[in-house]
């Protein structure tokens, strides 16, 4: 397995190896499958729709449905417009969603494709039928990564549709950031516990997990309805989760209709969930809930009764940087250390975060961002570690290097448990201790020597 | 088309819904296939009418990601955005296996210059040498292939130039494909496009004799699932070597010397017939198709290659491996038949698969009452015949076509002419492909690169019980209750080649027509009588 | 790993060998842990109070408080009285407990100590101050298992405290069966979600997994309430989930306050969890609310997804006969294959049972009540699983083995997350199918040769 | 005592709430050590007042679950009702590894006549017997052990009959432990038993000469997690033959060869110093008590097996060996003594622990403030020298005091009457164990039998940073906030025991003062001021 990599490394300028990132199309995608009788339009040629899809229906074993504008080498010299004018066409006449939201590839942007005009074009000549709307999001795939992809997306949201009435109301805005459809449910139930009014959006829970009824609905019931966006602009305060994903949406909306913002790491762990509880409960003005107060509770007692198994445990970890510097805090206040932090997306100013998490537990942590699997596993072969986190692209170095192994982040191939379980919350908290003590005690159970095999743990 | 309307009027209704252009356009490409013996044309291989929800990808797709990527001890850079090599990482489940322990499988490697904006902006050459000359110091591969991504082409990268120069520079092979995603109207354009790099780049090099008395090579088999090893398998049982499986689980060395053969047999007549054509004109041994899915057409398929050699030994040996093969078949067809006989099924996919597989259900007892490719040609709808009668369009006219000529040294009629028309005169078909829509029954539905709405509204006339698709439509088919089987990953099951594979197959479809999983769709008390809800929550016995 | 034992079957009439099930003490125990401010008090020697205190514990990893009679030599030659009235006294000063609950154990069974008789003399001589309440049930180590004593405790509850005062109320009862505080959780989550007003008893969630913060309270905020216990009498129906752990005390109620019930399997999987909603539904005339169903939906739609990794999988599973029943629908329903089924419990219809469940899938079943794990493990032996489920004490037989392990049941000792997820209910259901797909992915991942290992599953 | 009230008022505290005649009994057993060198006499190894929460388990657990138990070798039948089998199975950590492969590891197992109704009504004999039988047909192992529980006294069972007439017949040695859980106060019944039976059924049996130069054994050490492997690690290095550690990771065969020892010397007293007499007075070897808990501890008793054996090879090699130890524990110990100095312990657990850990707290210059045992008896706490003043009550009485005499052929003085005189002069002690007492600070708590509520008592009023404990108290403790560490079962760590156990509870007790999990406990919003949580609740920083 991966026979090719050795613990000798070389600065490499030009070559991605084996990357912690994809591009930023899929990321819109997925954020405009989070609105309600949305359809996401890929502006290029028809394959990166095609591999966008096929990878988020892996992810999510769910239908993804989008559209293409199915360009041939034609629209590629001559600009898009005609594919994009008829693709609308198609689009509104056979699958009637309430909003197209178009995304723009390497492709279009490179031949420099004026979307706006197109749509107002489209409106002109009665494309775009009264009523229905049309939106874009600029995603090259030589910007940025599927993360700032997601955050474009989110962005184009409020650019498009928030509205300011001047009358403001009891409500606070969400941008969960790229999580799960399981995770934003979770974000909800934690609004609805603690009994704050709310918006949040995009919203994938219901969508992207939809039940098996017997029945396909290219629209389920689920997902921020259009009315919800545009009272965005009258809502009280936004708070926006996850950097990378969630603050450009959040101070666009600041900008366009004045709505405070707190920009907070993704709620993972104690630290992180209470951060969020407790900027809704301030921002909501709501007292925290006994309830919620226990199941905190019992997540600390969780920690409590495995740290002894998580103790200095050295973790090689990687994923998309909002997602890892929660999880690196979540680490960290475990009393685990992460040794090697990686991110495929650029960010100088994250790595400079993630060492500032980690400068009591491992001021020696390697962190690298504009990074990729290559390098953390090359570091590994030279760094021993007890646990790898990463997406399922990381089981390659795991069986390489016989690492216990905990999936997390964006994509999850090959397991199923995400798609239930939020990893946010308390809740989520007691499925990472579950699933990182689990990690290390299968290892034991499989491996110790039968004397050393423990009946109690 | 069994119960529900006639394909006629589901034709119709599929078209119901289009706008004027795309309706006419559709309905070109949605056939009733009245005159299976002469099949109507279908206006397959153009363009997917933009805003349409169809199952094709790209150019790219199809020459890294199906037929180039497979090679395993190439290393594959991916010149471009990162999305590309990314999404084309491992997961086309074309299976390798290293031959030596200090060989590397560059499949388990995604590599790409990760091209940023100021590439775009200033050029991606440097970029692309730098990467090379990367990859090179940190794996020191035999050969490295780069696949061009679309902003490649628009700003004017030129790769060729730059594989060339290093290629100079660090003594490896080294050549690039531009594959850009833009080009053709799917993924056919990439099969085109891989196929004459590997004949300018790779066939031929090296002539190092084969020491076997039956060689050939399998073009158009890409180890799904390990099909081409189970295919391996037999032939090896009847004493066939295969030189080289183009492409699947194949090294480079193995193409480089796949001209030693004595015969092509081709599976996958879309990907790769340009291969086949190309190897004839310039080394001389023949191709015909085979198809080594479903029982009945491994068997056949054996059975010619052993006529093409004709030698009694071969024959008789054939014969045996069939039998014995057989024997493990026959009571697995028998079980299963019980549940699949008569049952429907409907298949869309690729550019092969969806008439292969026709047979695997009918080796079941099942009919395929709709079929279409996802990126075929007239050819495989209709028949090779028909080639004349293809106008080249503008999208296809793009695509390179090499000019051959016999090789001075190296060309060698495998089969004399009067040896070949001996044996075409008894019947036997070289160089030819008889097409899906010959095959279909009278009256089924033939749709090329179906639509998501086509096919909700195949499943809302006609519920088959059993549909071969891809990852894109697979759960959409199965939210509405029908299981999907995907037919380029096999659901990451498989083989389903040869006779092992239909065994595999049997049990699998088996497994997904009997499954009890869809009748847990509905909740009790969905049931309006109060009764039946009352009888499901019956006390239970107490022990 | 278990090296004397091979796949030689040779009948035992006397001897159990690992066996798969305790004593009733500890079920009573366990039940009497699930009534706000009751001291479970076992009268007997105290090892016996050792032993469960530290079983139920480990399994926990939660305080277990209980008080024991601490039988000498003396006390068992004349009787457990004087015993029991001192620790009466003590329990109420130093302790303060709204209600003790004591339970017998074989010691004093074979002594043939009077409970009732004791109880009345302490009342009688003031040691029990007034408002407090004493209750006790007989769970003999020499009978039934800690499964019948978790029965017979629910059944004192009935015979002590439920009170019919004519005015029938609105109002469902439920027993849960002995299930995880967890899955007690989430059983009232489902019937907050139906709106079903309803009494559960016992109910061991915030008791017996207790939030950390730093205080330690004997009684934590949990339980069913006495007035809650005296009121079950007034309800208009009860649910008995499980059959063994829960019919006696739902027969009790009948027969003492006239309240009519239904038993149910425990709610595990989808027609387990379907059985207890419409019951729910048809007992408290209320709709299934939309919310969910889509949580069914997602069930079905992952069994669906995973059904080709479950089907005709064969499974070795042993433990109490209510989770196992309940168990072996679930996995019939999804697929797959109970191979050997064994229980220590006695049960001869409960052996009927399960291979009448079995019918269709797996005729050939084994099927063993009163039986053990030494017996399960020389079957697979010889009859190779794909899978063994059961409790912590399965590990042995499944290193032995090298077979993937889903531990289920009571106790898990070796694990954390029986604590904070369910395993009732479509959400239990769904780890369930997550534990298993990733028992046998992690087996492949780790086992196939680099050439058999899968991007997506 | 720290900070807080006084141990006096502590006392006081923790004795208010209990009813008179309880408070009268539970104050004999808590003192103010205030005469450290001339212990204070403790109500210890008396009853528990029913209706106490105690940490106390029975005699079948001293006997099955501590003592005899871990001999991994020897099948054991509980014979009884399933309970008492099935606790005492694998839950108590003392590992043991079989010899060679065709052996069976029993402690793998759990056993038991799983007695019925009908058995207490009508007996179990007969249901022992069969058991045996079965037993031996199963696994055929060298030996069988059987184990009374409650009812079997009770209802009159004569195990002892029934092993004997299945030894007869099967030929094996089979012996019976008459340890109901009624039997004394405590564990300690149990363990006292054990020591009976097996010198009456195990020690002497095989006279194999042992070929060593120092040959010991170790009495009272169970190998919980390990320790006696590391403490025989210790000794092989010392060039020191262990022929059984009595009864961690021992097999049948070391014990019935374990008279061949010169020196016993005894880690837990309390549970074997019943041996350690027995075996001097019939075999002629001394005893001595050692501790390999605490560096200090270690080193001494090495020291002193040295000084026992008196040969300069010996002498040296044990100071070698402490030295390259020490370089190993050295900076272990000065890195963690920074966290740990001056933090305060206690340490309520088992017959021996309570004391010995005091040792390695030591080690870490932190301070015990209070510790008791759970089941140990006056000599633990107050020195040996208090023996002939314990007076033996009714629940002591009814335990076998065996008669032992020198054996007339193998008796043999290891030690002259002279040199052990002369050793003794030198302030060598024999046959001795000082007490917990005498080792503990002056004014510090001295607690026999602790309850729940006086545990929690003292953690209200003195916050230790650490207590050592059992699992029934571990988690009471630590919803407070303070940190347990389980002193039976190591939390499923260690070893604990020697050097590099010393280097493992140094890193565990560091770890457990300096987490931050105990300051998770609080939630931001629970912190009055809204500023606070305000600033709690920041942005973090947009990358």
């Amino acid at each position: 397995m991966l026979e090719g990599t050795t613990a000798e490394i070389r600065e490499r300028k030009a070559l991605r190896i084996n990357p912690a990132k994809t591009c930023q199309p899929i990321g819109a995608m997925y954020a405009a499958l989070g609105i309600h009788k949305c359809m996401p339009h890929s502006h290029g040629s028809q394959g990166c729709c095609a591999y966008h899809r096929s990878h988020l229906t892996r992810h999510h074993k769910e239908p993804i449905v989008a559209t293409t504008s199915s360009f041939t080498e034609g629209a590629s010299v001559f600009g898009g417009l005609a594919n994009l004018k008829t693709a609308l066409e198609n689009i509104f006449t056979i699958y009637e969603p309430d909003i197209v939201s178009v995304h723009t590839t390497c492709l279009s942007e490179v031949i420099g494709d004026d979307i706006p005009m197109i749509i107002k074009k489209s409106e002109e000549s009665g494309i775009i039928p009264e009523g229905k709307l049309v939106i874009h999001a600029n995603t090259p795939s030589f910007v940025g990564s599927h993360v700032t992809g997601f955050s474009a997306q989110c962005a184009a949201f409020v650019d498009y549709l928030a509205e300011s009435t001047g009358a403001k109301k009891n409500v606070i805005n969400l941008f969960p950031g790229w999580v799960e459809p399981a995770d934003m449910r979770e974000i909800k139930r934690l609004a609805e516990m603690l009994g704050v009014e709310y918006i949040m959006a995009p919203d994938t829970s219901d969508v992207l997990d939809s039940a098996l009824e017997g029945e396909y609905q290219m629209y389920p019931d689920g997902g921020t309805t259009i009315p919800q966006l545009k009272a965005m602009g009258d809502s009280m305060a936004t708070l926006a989760l996850g950097p990378m994903a969630s603050t450009l949406a959040a101070d666009k909306l600041k900008k366009k209709c004045g709505v405070e913002n707190k920009v907070l790491e993704l709620p993972i762990g104690i630290g992180g969930t209470d951060a969020f509880v407790n900027a809704m409960r301030i921002a909501g003005d709501v007292t925290v809930p006994r309830e919620l107060e226990k199941e905190r509770g019992r997540l600390v007692d969780m920690v409590s009764d495995m740290s002894q198994y998580l103790h200095r445990k050295k973790v090689a970890i990687f994923g998309d940087p909002d997602h890892v510097t929660a999880m690196v805090k979540f680490l960290v206040e475990v009393g685990m250390e992460p040794a090697i932090v990686v991110t495929g997306t650029k960010g100088k100013k994250w790595v400079a975060k993630i060492k500032e998490i980690c400068s009591e537990v491992n001021p020696d942590v390697e962190v690298a961002a504009f990074s990729d699997i290559h390098y953390l596993h090359q570091w590994i072969k030279g760094n021993p570690v007890d646990l790898l986190m990463g997406n399922t692209y990381g089981k390659y170095v795991a069986k390489s290097e016989k690492l216990p192994f905990v999936r997390f982040g964006f994509p999850i191939l090959d397991r199923v448990g995400h798609r239930a379980f939020p990893l946010i919350g308390y809740t989520g908290g007691m499925r990472l201790i579950e699933k990182i003590t689990d990690a290390f005690f299968d290892k034991r159970d499989r491996e110790d020597a039968d004397e050393d095999i423990e009946l109690v743990l | 088309m069994g119960s529900g309307p006639s394909a006629e009027e589901t034709r119709e209704q599929m078209l119901e819904i289009y706008p004027k252009k795309t309706r006419r356009k559709r309905a070109k490409q949605m056939l009733v296939n009245k005159t299976p013996e002469t099949p109507e044309a279908i206006g397959a291989n153009s363009r997917t009418v933009p805003g349409i929800i169809t199952q094709r990808g790209c150019s790219y797709a199809g020459c890294k990601g199906v037929v180039i990527g497979p090679i395993y001890d190439i290393l594959h850079i991916t010149h471009g955005p990162i999305g590309c090599g990314w999404y084309s990482w491992l997961s086309r489940r074309n299976m390798s296996k290293i031959r030596h322990p200090e060989e590397t499988n560059y499949l388990q490697y995604s590599m790409s210059t990760d091209m940023q904006e100021d590439h775009i902006v200033f050029g991606g050459e440097k970029q692309l040498k730098q990467a090379i000359q990367e990859a090179y110091d940190e794996f020191k591969p035999k050969a490295i292939s780069v696949y061009a991504t679309c902003p490649v082409g628009l700003i004017g990268d030129d790769i060729h130039s730059v594989c060339r120069e290093m290629k100079e520079k660090l003594g490896i092979n080294i050549f690039g494909f531009s594959c850009e995603g833009y080009k053709g109207v799917s993924q056919s354009a990439g099969h085109h496009i891989a196929n004459n790099g590997v004949f300018k780049n790779m066939i031929g090099l090296d002539d190092t004799p084969v020491e076997a008395k039956y060689k050939i090579n399998v073009l158009g088999e890409y180890n799904i699932g390990g099909d081409a090893w189970e295919i391996d398998r037999i032939l090896r049982l009847c004493g066939i070597h295969i030189i080289g499986t183009l492409s699947g689980g194949v090294s480079y060395d193995e193409i480089c010397n796949c001209h030693q053969a004595d015969l092509n047999v081709v599976m996958c007549h879309r990907s790769i017939n340009y291969m086949a054509e190309m190897m004839e004109t310039k080394f001389g041994m023949p191709w015909f198709k085979v198809n080594f899915i479903g029982i009945e057409g491994t068997k056949k398929s054996l059975r010619k290659i052993a006529q093409y050699f004709d030698e009694k030994e071969l024959t008789d040996r054939v014969e045996e491996v069939i039998a014995m093969e057989m024997a493990d078949v026959r009571p697995v067809i028998e079980d299963v038949r019980q549940r699949t006989e008569g049952k429907k099924a409907a298949l869309f996919v690729g550019g092969s698969r969806a008439h292969h597989y026709q047979d695997l259900f009918s080796d079941m007892g099942m009919t395929t009452i709709a079929a279409g490719y996802e990126f075929a040609h007239r050819d495989d709808y209709e028949g090779r015949d028909v080639l004349p009668s293809i106008k080249i369009d503008a999208d296809s006219r793009n695509i390179e076509e090499l000019h051959i000529e016999a090789d001075p040294e190296r060309f060698n009629l495998r089969k004399t002419k009067e040896r070949k028309v001996a044996l075409e005169e008894s019947g036997f078909e070289f160089s030819d492909y008889e097409g899906m829509m010959r095959q279909m029954a009278k009256d089924t539905l033939v749709i090329d690169d179906i639509s998501a709405h086509e096919l909700e509204k195949l499943i809302e006339l006609h519920k088959p019980d059993v549909i071969g698709s891809g990852i894109k439509d697979k759960y959409v088919i199965e939210k509405m209750g029908i299981p999907c089987k995907q037919l380029h990953s096999y659901d990451y099951g498989g083989p389903y080649a040869g006779f092992k594979g239909a065994i595999n197959f049997f049990k699998e479809i088996d497994r997904m027509i009997s499954t009890k999983v869809w009748k847990l769709t509905r909740a009790p008390w969905k049931d309006d009588s109060e009764e039946q809800s009352a009888a499901a929550a019956e006390p239970a016995t107490v022990s």
